[in-house]
């Protein structure tokens, strides 16, 4: 088994395993936490893609700002175990996890019917030798440069503009008492 | 074509089907979990999953464009989550309560 | 473009009124625009050849060119008529409202203005896309001042109103969508919306089938129009909007909308399926025939004034199906000038009710008695009316009825036989409720109004007067003179029944 | 002399002046302003009429029609209407009765009316009245006639109703209007029947057009439409079986009864089958029904009116039964006399019911003959005026009634369409009126006094003298001009005028070999009346003899016969009949298909419909519980289905 092999195997076992975790755990904050090494993990697994800038974009954004946000509402919260984790109902729930078998199913079945058209698709002469300049050239990094700030500018410039709305909007929804829509 | 090896062989395959486990993980998660920030991870974890498939697919297609995409998940979903938060927090401050469950003014 | 300004001029009013500042002053600028766009259709009254059968004044635009939709407007002798009374009836509506609508004013006089786009769209729309527009949009208004200013169970009305006239429109788009794409055999290929070329379609007819096209679609349109006239089984929409709808919605939709559906049994149904028609039109001549005597039966025993004066309307408009469906000159001119009439006299008949009621809030009949000597001018006046409306001669119902019965007569005997005896029982529930309501000694209301000083019963103002003079006015005049009508609407029905097999319309543009 | 067509103008537009005049200013309770307006709008007609027959009798006797058409009415297709009259020998006769008769009552009505508040609006409907009867008269199409066959049925109703505050008498117009309604719904489709054989309404064209029918079956299109049209004339004149609202129509003011109900309007049946002489003649079924009908209704209203005890209804049953005579001559085909008599019972006729009127005036509005007798001390002139026109009735010669009655019956027995039956019907009628006329006689102006004491009876003046006056100059001489041939021989060759005149326009009958009495069977003819007229003064001399001398012997006679009495004194319970056979069923109906079709049936089916779009509703609105993971559900579903439809395809 080559290290490649062994780094995947490891990471896959990491990530599903937390992922797992991140359902399962009844306390909010352990379900936290596990997220965060999925992350880590996933981010790992960027790596092994040849993806290294995305690795680090992916802790930062991720593993940092966004979990730190979570942990800090989970906090502000003050939640504790819960003892209701998960919804009721027998039928919706076995509705529920049927429906998610099913699509893992379905999804993992298409993947391997459609492994032949895969791998004639992998074995086209043009792009089995991107794919062998993508895998042996690390420098993606400068080509997702370009690509991002040549060809698709525009949607770059329209996330800016997102995430100044987005701000703005948190902010506003923070401070408001929380809408007029009263329960009682 | 020499027989591939399952468990040596890592090809594009066995990404999309850890992004395909990841994402039902989630999408369990979403239908089970009646935490509203438990859900908001979940929904993270989601669209990490298909960010792996992005990924995979980048690299063994050759095209950088999928590396871009996931540039854009990326900002969506901090963006995302933190909108989420802010309503959590907000409904929070309104009636001391988390649970799916208790928010079902959308009966119809 | 004569058209086209009568059609969305009263849009442009009804915007003006929106922003019109003033809220006191809103009534005199509605009146003051509702008679311009009546003098409007004067002129084009003028500019209208009565000698000729062709469509005139036509402009036509492209609309949707994908689709073959376009802005196609023209008016003939079947539509001319039914415009004048459209343009004549809303300038009295609005006077006649002058102090029954105390609340949004704005919106009230807004709404009437946008019906009477409608109308005036759906009338004059030579364009199948276009007219269903038309058709449609004239619910909107109609669902508002019936939901807004009207009587208690006004919301159970206007659904109901809304629901059955909308369940069948939705079987006749379907039906102008199949039409539409049957229209590239006559056009040379490109889909077309045109009545013209829906006109030029033959469309295939087997005797005793159901299931072929031209039956299923006659069928389809005809249940659309007959749910609007309405024709007998499909009636109970309409008491019920009359009794909840403020006077002057009841008298726009007794006067005008009502009419919608038979006029549309005229320039589409017939025109467009004649063998479907002349196969089935003992349906319509049956269903015609009881709504008459069904209508009268029912008026007869109302306890509500309002609501007997909506059943008559069955009654009398099972007349003027039974008279176009006669298809011949005398059925069809007859029904068509039974079109005016019913929005003369009904309309008359809604007015002088809103009148009353405006004094008494009572429309219950029992209540009523020994009015005429409280009133005596308004009691001369609703004579007169009642007269119209049971036809007696040298008033204008009894040209069109005549007629209608000649008409069904020559289709058949039997038919003129039972219809006739509306003629008796129309006498009977009219004159059982004048009775009523006028003579005897004093009622309820009568009483109690001369005991208070408050509620003392005022004989007609001028303002009231002035509403119902035209109508009255008219009565005689169409009575007296039905040529000066008829000769307006004879050379396009003329056309009509002589080439009912392979109709089709000559255009004229502007001016002659 | 003026140009007709303008005399007609006049004719017929001055009462509407005269309506316009007093009808915009119905407030009014000048009586005197709005009868004189009124007589004068009517009088002026009258000399239009009369120089209207000048210029006939000046024309030759063919010629003796002016016509005028002053616009054309209704145009569709074939149809086509003008508002065209015609003046020949008939209408002409008509024309001076209504104008004539007319601004009698119109005088008669100042005196009777000056204490009313409506006099003014009872001006202006009564000169509607004769302008609708003009156009009625005039009219030279069936359809114009029409036209005034229903504006005189509205001023009816109006006139009827005219003391509205009384419900009753408010029920009375309606019922009035109502019957007639059903005549004229009948004469509409006759109409059609006639248009739709000949392609014509207009009278001068249907009768040129008459010979041509072939057909004279009882299926066939002649019978069947002159068989509608007479039930037109049913409801307008009071024919068995639509007679049932002229007794009621006594509700209204008594000089209507007299000009209404019992010398114009009433009358309209009798002339519309008059003008349309030829047709009829074509349709001998038509006849033989019509002169059952008439006979009928002739003895049935003559023995109602032996029971009746309020004098306007004896007077009423009256007027039904001689309109019965003029319907039993029409039918025997002897129109002549039907016109004949038409005219003699509008002076007779109009006459009684003014004395009525005026004997209701001086008895201070009291109707029951029972409370009356021994007026003719009180009121001479009434009670003379009365008399002749009482022996006008009864057919006593030389009065007017005698010889119109006398030629009736003779027709009856002797025409081709005659029968002896008939005869003895009409002898019958004749017997029953002179006794039911001579008990109003009687009971009224004879006999002891049983007037109330607070009741002070007192002659009318001028204003309702006069007309009694002269109609009753007319009822005496009136009959003069159609001396039968057999009296007129015998008195040295006095023609027949009426005859002579009436020629050109009544067809005869074709005579069918065997069938009737030779016209020239004189004995025969003078047997016959002296029958007639001996019987009918028996029955005369009897109710003499019983109401005056021998009093209460009637009460006697009334128990004798018990049940038979009881039945006809209720009128043989025919309003009752009506009630429950057709009127109460048809509300009844009426009540059931609103509650049962329309409410419950209809309404509850299309809520059916309705119910099932809103269960559809209610389903879909369950599925949406606000569940956000319910939702997040359904998108799993919905995504699992998608791909599998599109994996497994």
């Amino acid at each position: 088994m080559s290290s490649d092999a062994f780094l995947f195997w490891f990471l896959a076992l990491v990530t599903v395993v937390s992922g797992l975790s991140v359902v399962l755990m009844t306390n909010p904050i352990y379900s936290a936490l596990s997220l965060a090494m999925t992350m880590i993990g996933v981010s790992a697994l960027f790596v092994t893609l040849n993806a290294y800038f995305l690795a680090g974009v992916q802790l930062i954004v991720y593993a940092g700002a966004v979990m730190v946000l979570f942990v800090m509402v989970l906090m502000l919260f003050d939640l504790k175990h819960e003892l209701q984790a998960f919804t009721r109902g027998r039928i919706t729930g076995a509705i529920k996890i049927a429906s998610v078998g099913i699509l893992s199913g379905l999804i993992v079945g298409a993947v391997t019917m459609g492994l032949k058209t895969a791998t004639t698709l992998t074995e086209s002469a043009s792009a089995a030798n991107a794919a062998v300049a993508l895998k042996t050239n690390p420098d993606t990094t400068r080509a997702l440069a370009e690509n991002l700030f040549i060809k698709n500018i525009f949607g770059f410039e329209a996330l800016g503009v997102l995430l100044l709305v987005i701000a703005v909007g948190t902010v506003a929804l923070s401070r408001s008492k929380g809408g007029s829509h009263a329960r009682d | 074509m020499p027989e591939t090896n399952l468990i040596t062989d890592i090809g594009l395959n066995h990404y999309l089907v850890l992004s395909v486990v990841l994402f039902s993980l989630g999408m369990a998660g979403v239908l089970l979990r009646r935490n509203l920030i438990v859900l908001l991870m979940c929904i993270e974890l989601m669209l990490n999953a298909v960010n792996i498939s992005f990924v995979a697919f980048s690299k063994f297609n050759g095209k950088i464009d999928g590396q871009v995409m996931v540039f854009f998940v990326m900002t969506i979903a901090a963006a995302e989550a933190a909108v989420g938060l802010a309503l959590a927090v907000s409904i929070f401050k309104r009636f001391k309560e988390v649970n799916i469950r208790f928010f079902e003014h959308l009966k119809g | 473009m004569i058209l086209s300004g009568l059609i969305f001029l009263p849009l442009l009013f009804a915007l003006i009124i929106t922003v019109w500042p003033q809220r006191n002053t809103v009534r005199h600028i509605a009146l003051g625009l509702s008679v311009i766009e009546f003098v409007i259709s004067l002129a084009m009254l003028q500019k209208f050849d009565p000698a000729s059968s062709a469509l005139q004044m036509v402009e036509k635009t492209t609309w949707i060119e994908r689709f073959g939709i376009s802005y196609f407007v023209g008016i003939d002798g079947i539509s001319l008529m039914l415009v004048m009374l459209t343009t004549f009836l809303v300038p009295i509506i609005i006077l006649a409202s002058w102090n029954s609508i105390d609340k949004k004013i704005k919106g009230f006089h807004a709404a009437l203005f946008i019906l009477q786009t409608a109308m005036l769209g759906s009338f004059l729309a030579m364009d199948a896309i276009l007219f269903y527009t038309f058709w449609e949009l004239s619910l909107i208004p109609m669902y508002f001042i019936v939901g807004i200013w009207g009587g208690a169970r006004r919301i159970y009305a206007t659904i109901k109103f809304f629901i059955y006239t909308m369940a069948g429109s939705v079987l006749m788009l379907l039906a102008i969508i199949f039409m539409m794409r049957l229209t590239p055999e006559v056009t040379g290929g490109q889909i077309s919306a045109s009545l013209l070329d829906f006109y030029k379609l033959r469309i295939p007819f087997i005797a005793g089938e159901f299931f072929t096209a031209q039956t299923l679609l006659f069928f389809a349109f005809a249940l659309a129009f007959a749910i609007k006239v309405p024709i007998f089984p499909l009636h109970t929409w309409l008491p019920d909007a009359h009794v909840e709808a403020p006077t002057p919605g009841s008298v726009i939709l007794a006067g005008v909308m009502l009419k919608m559906g038979t006029y549309c049994f005229l320039r589409w149904v017939i025109p467009l399926f004649p063998e479907a028609t002349e196969h089935y039109s003992w349906i319509f001549m049956a269903v015609g025939v009881i709504g008459i005597v069904y209508g009268a039966l029912v008026a007869m025993v109302q306890p509500d004034v309002k609501k007997l004066v909506a059943y008559s309307s069955v009654s009398h408009m099972g007349y003027i199906i039974v008279g176009l469906f006669a298809m011949n000159a005398y059925g069809v001119n007859g029904a068509l000038y039974q079109m005016l009439n019913h929005g003369i006299s009904t309309g008359a008949l809604f007015l002088l009710i809103g009148m009353i009621y405006e004094r008494t809030h009572s429309r219950e009949i029992s209540k009523y008695g020994g009015l005429a000597s409280a009133l005596p001018i308004f009691t001369i006046i609703f004579v007169i009316v009642t007269m119209s409306s049971i036809a007696v001669p040298m008033t204008n119902g009894f040209i069109g009825e005549f007629l209608i019965l000649l008409g069904s007569y020559q289709y058949s005997p039997w038919v003129a036989s039972i219809a006739v005896s509306g003629v008796v029982l129309g006498a009977a529930y009219m004159l059982w409720m004048v009775k009523r309501i006028f003579f005897g000694p004093a009622g309820e209301i009568v009483k109690h109004a001369a005991h208070d000083k408050e509620h003392a019963l005022h004989d007609l103002s001028v303002r009231e007067l002035v509403v119902l003079a035209p109508l009255i006015v008219l009565i005689f005049w169409m009575g007296l003179f039905p040529n000066h009508f008829m000769d307006y609407s004879k050379a396009s029905v003329d056309h009509l029944i002589k080439n009912k097999m392979g109709y089709s319309l000559v255009l004229t543009g502007e001016g002659k | 002399m003026l140009n007709h067509e303008l005399l007609i103008a006049i004719l017929l537009l001055s009462p509407v002046v005269g309506f316009l005049l007093n009808g915009l200013r119905f407030r009014s309770k000048n009586y005197m302003l709005a009868g004189s307006i009124a007589t004068a709008a009517v009088v002026v007609s009258f000399v239009c009429s009369v120089l209207l027959f000048l210029q006939l009798l000046d024309a030759d006797a063919e010629h003796r029609r002016l016509a005028v058409s002053f616009f054309e009415w209704i145009a569709v297709d074939k149809f086509k209407i003008n508002a065209g009259f015609v003046v020949d020998q008939i209408s002409v006769i008509m024309i001076l009765i209504i104008t004539g008769v007319g601004s009698l009552i119109h005088l008669f009505s100042i005196g009777y009316m000056h204490h009313d508040k409506g006099v003014t609006k009872y001006f202006a409907y009564l000169n509607l009245f004769i302008f609708n009867m003009l156009i009625l008269v005039l009219g030279d199409s069936l359809l114009t006639m029409f036209v005034g066959w229903e504006g005189v049925g509205l001023c009816s109703y109006l006139l009827i109703g005219f003391w509205f505050t009384d419900s009753a008498k408010a029920a009375a117009g309606m019922k009035a209007f109502v019957t007639n309604r059903i005549g004229d719904a009948a004469f509409i489709i006759g109409m059609f029947v006639l248009f739709v054989t000949f392609g014509t309404l207009n009278m001068h064209e249907l009768n040129a057009l008459a010979p041509t029918v072939l057909d004279s079956s009882w299926m066939g299109a002649v019978t069947i439409g002159t068989m509608l049209l007479f039930i037109g004339a049913t409801g307008k004149s009071a024919q068995i079986p639509l007679y049932v609202w002229l007794p009621d129509a006594m509700a209204g003011p008594t000089p209507v009864s007299a000009l209404i109900h019992a010398a114009t309007m009433v009358t309209a049946g009798v002339y519309m089958i008059v003008r349309l002489d030829p047709i009829f003649i074509m349709a001998p079924n038509t006849m033989m029904v019509i002169a059952i009908v008439g006979a009928s209704t002739a003895v049935l209203a003559a023995t109602i009116g032996l029971t009746q005890f309020d004098i306007k209804k004896v007077l009423a049953y009256s007027t039904v039964s001689q309109l019965g005579y003029m319907f039993l001559a029409v039918g025997v085909g002897a129109f002549g006399a039907g016109m004949f008599h038409l005219m003699t019972h509008a002076f007779f006729k109009a006459l009684m019911f003014l004395g009525s009127g005026s004997v209701i005036h001086g008895m201070h509005e009291e109707q029951d003959i029972r409370k009356m007798g021994g007026l003719k001390k009180y009121m001479p002139i009434t009670h003379f005026t009365f008399l002749l026109g009482w022996l006008a009735i009864i057919g006593m010669p030389p009065f007017a009634g005698f010889f119109s009655k006398d030629e009736i019956l003779w027709q009856a027995f002797s025409s081709p369409r005659g029968h002896w039956l008939l005869w003895l019907a009409g002898v019958l009628g004749a017997v029953l009126t002179a006794f039911y006329m001579t008990r109003l006689m009687a009971l009224t102006f004879w006999g002891k006094s049983r007037i109330d004491k607070s009741v002070h009876p007192h002659e009318s003046g001028l204003s309702m003298t006069i007309p009694l006056m002269v109609l009753a100059l007319l009822s005496v001489i009136g009959g003069w001009i159609g001396i039968p041939h057999v009296i007129g021989s015998a008195l040295g060759n006095i023609p027949n005028m009426w005859e002579h005149w009436l020629e050109p326009l009544i067809t005869k009958i074709p005579a069918v070999a065997g069938e009737g009495v030779e016209h020239g069977d004189s004995s025969l003819e003078i047997i016959l009346m002296v029958v007639s007229v001996v019987l009918a003064g028996l029955s005369a001399i009897s109710a003499y003899v019983m109401y005056t001398k021998k009093e209460g012997s009637s009460a006697k006679v009334a128990k004798a016969f018990g049940p038979a009495y009881e039945l006809v004194n209720k009128k043989y319970l025919v309003d009752e009949a009506y009630f429950a056979g057709i009127i109460n069923p048809l509300v009844n109906l009426s009540r059931n298909l609103w509650y049962y079709i329309d409410v419950n049936f209809i309404d509850k089916a299309t809520f059916k419909i309705a119910d099932v779009a809103n269960g559809g509703g209610s389903f879909v609105k369950a599925l949406q519980n606000g569940n956000m993971q319910q939702y997040a559900m359904y998108i799993g579903v919905g995504v699992v289905v998608v791909l599998s439809f599109v994996l497994m395809r």
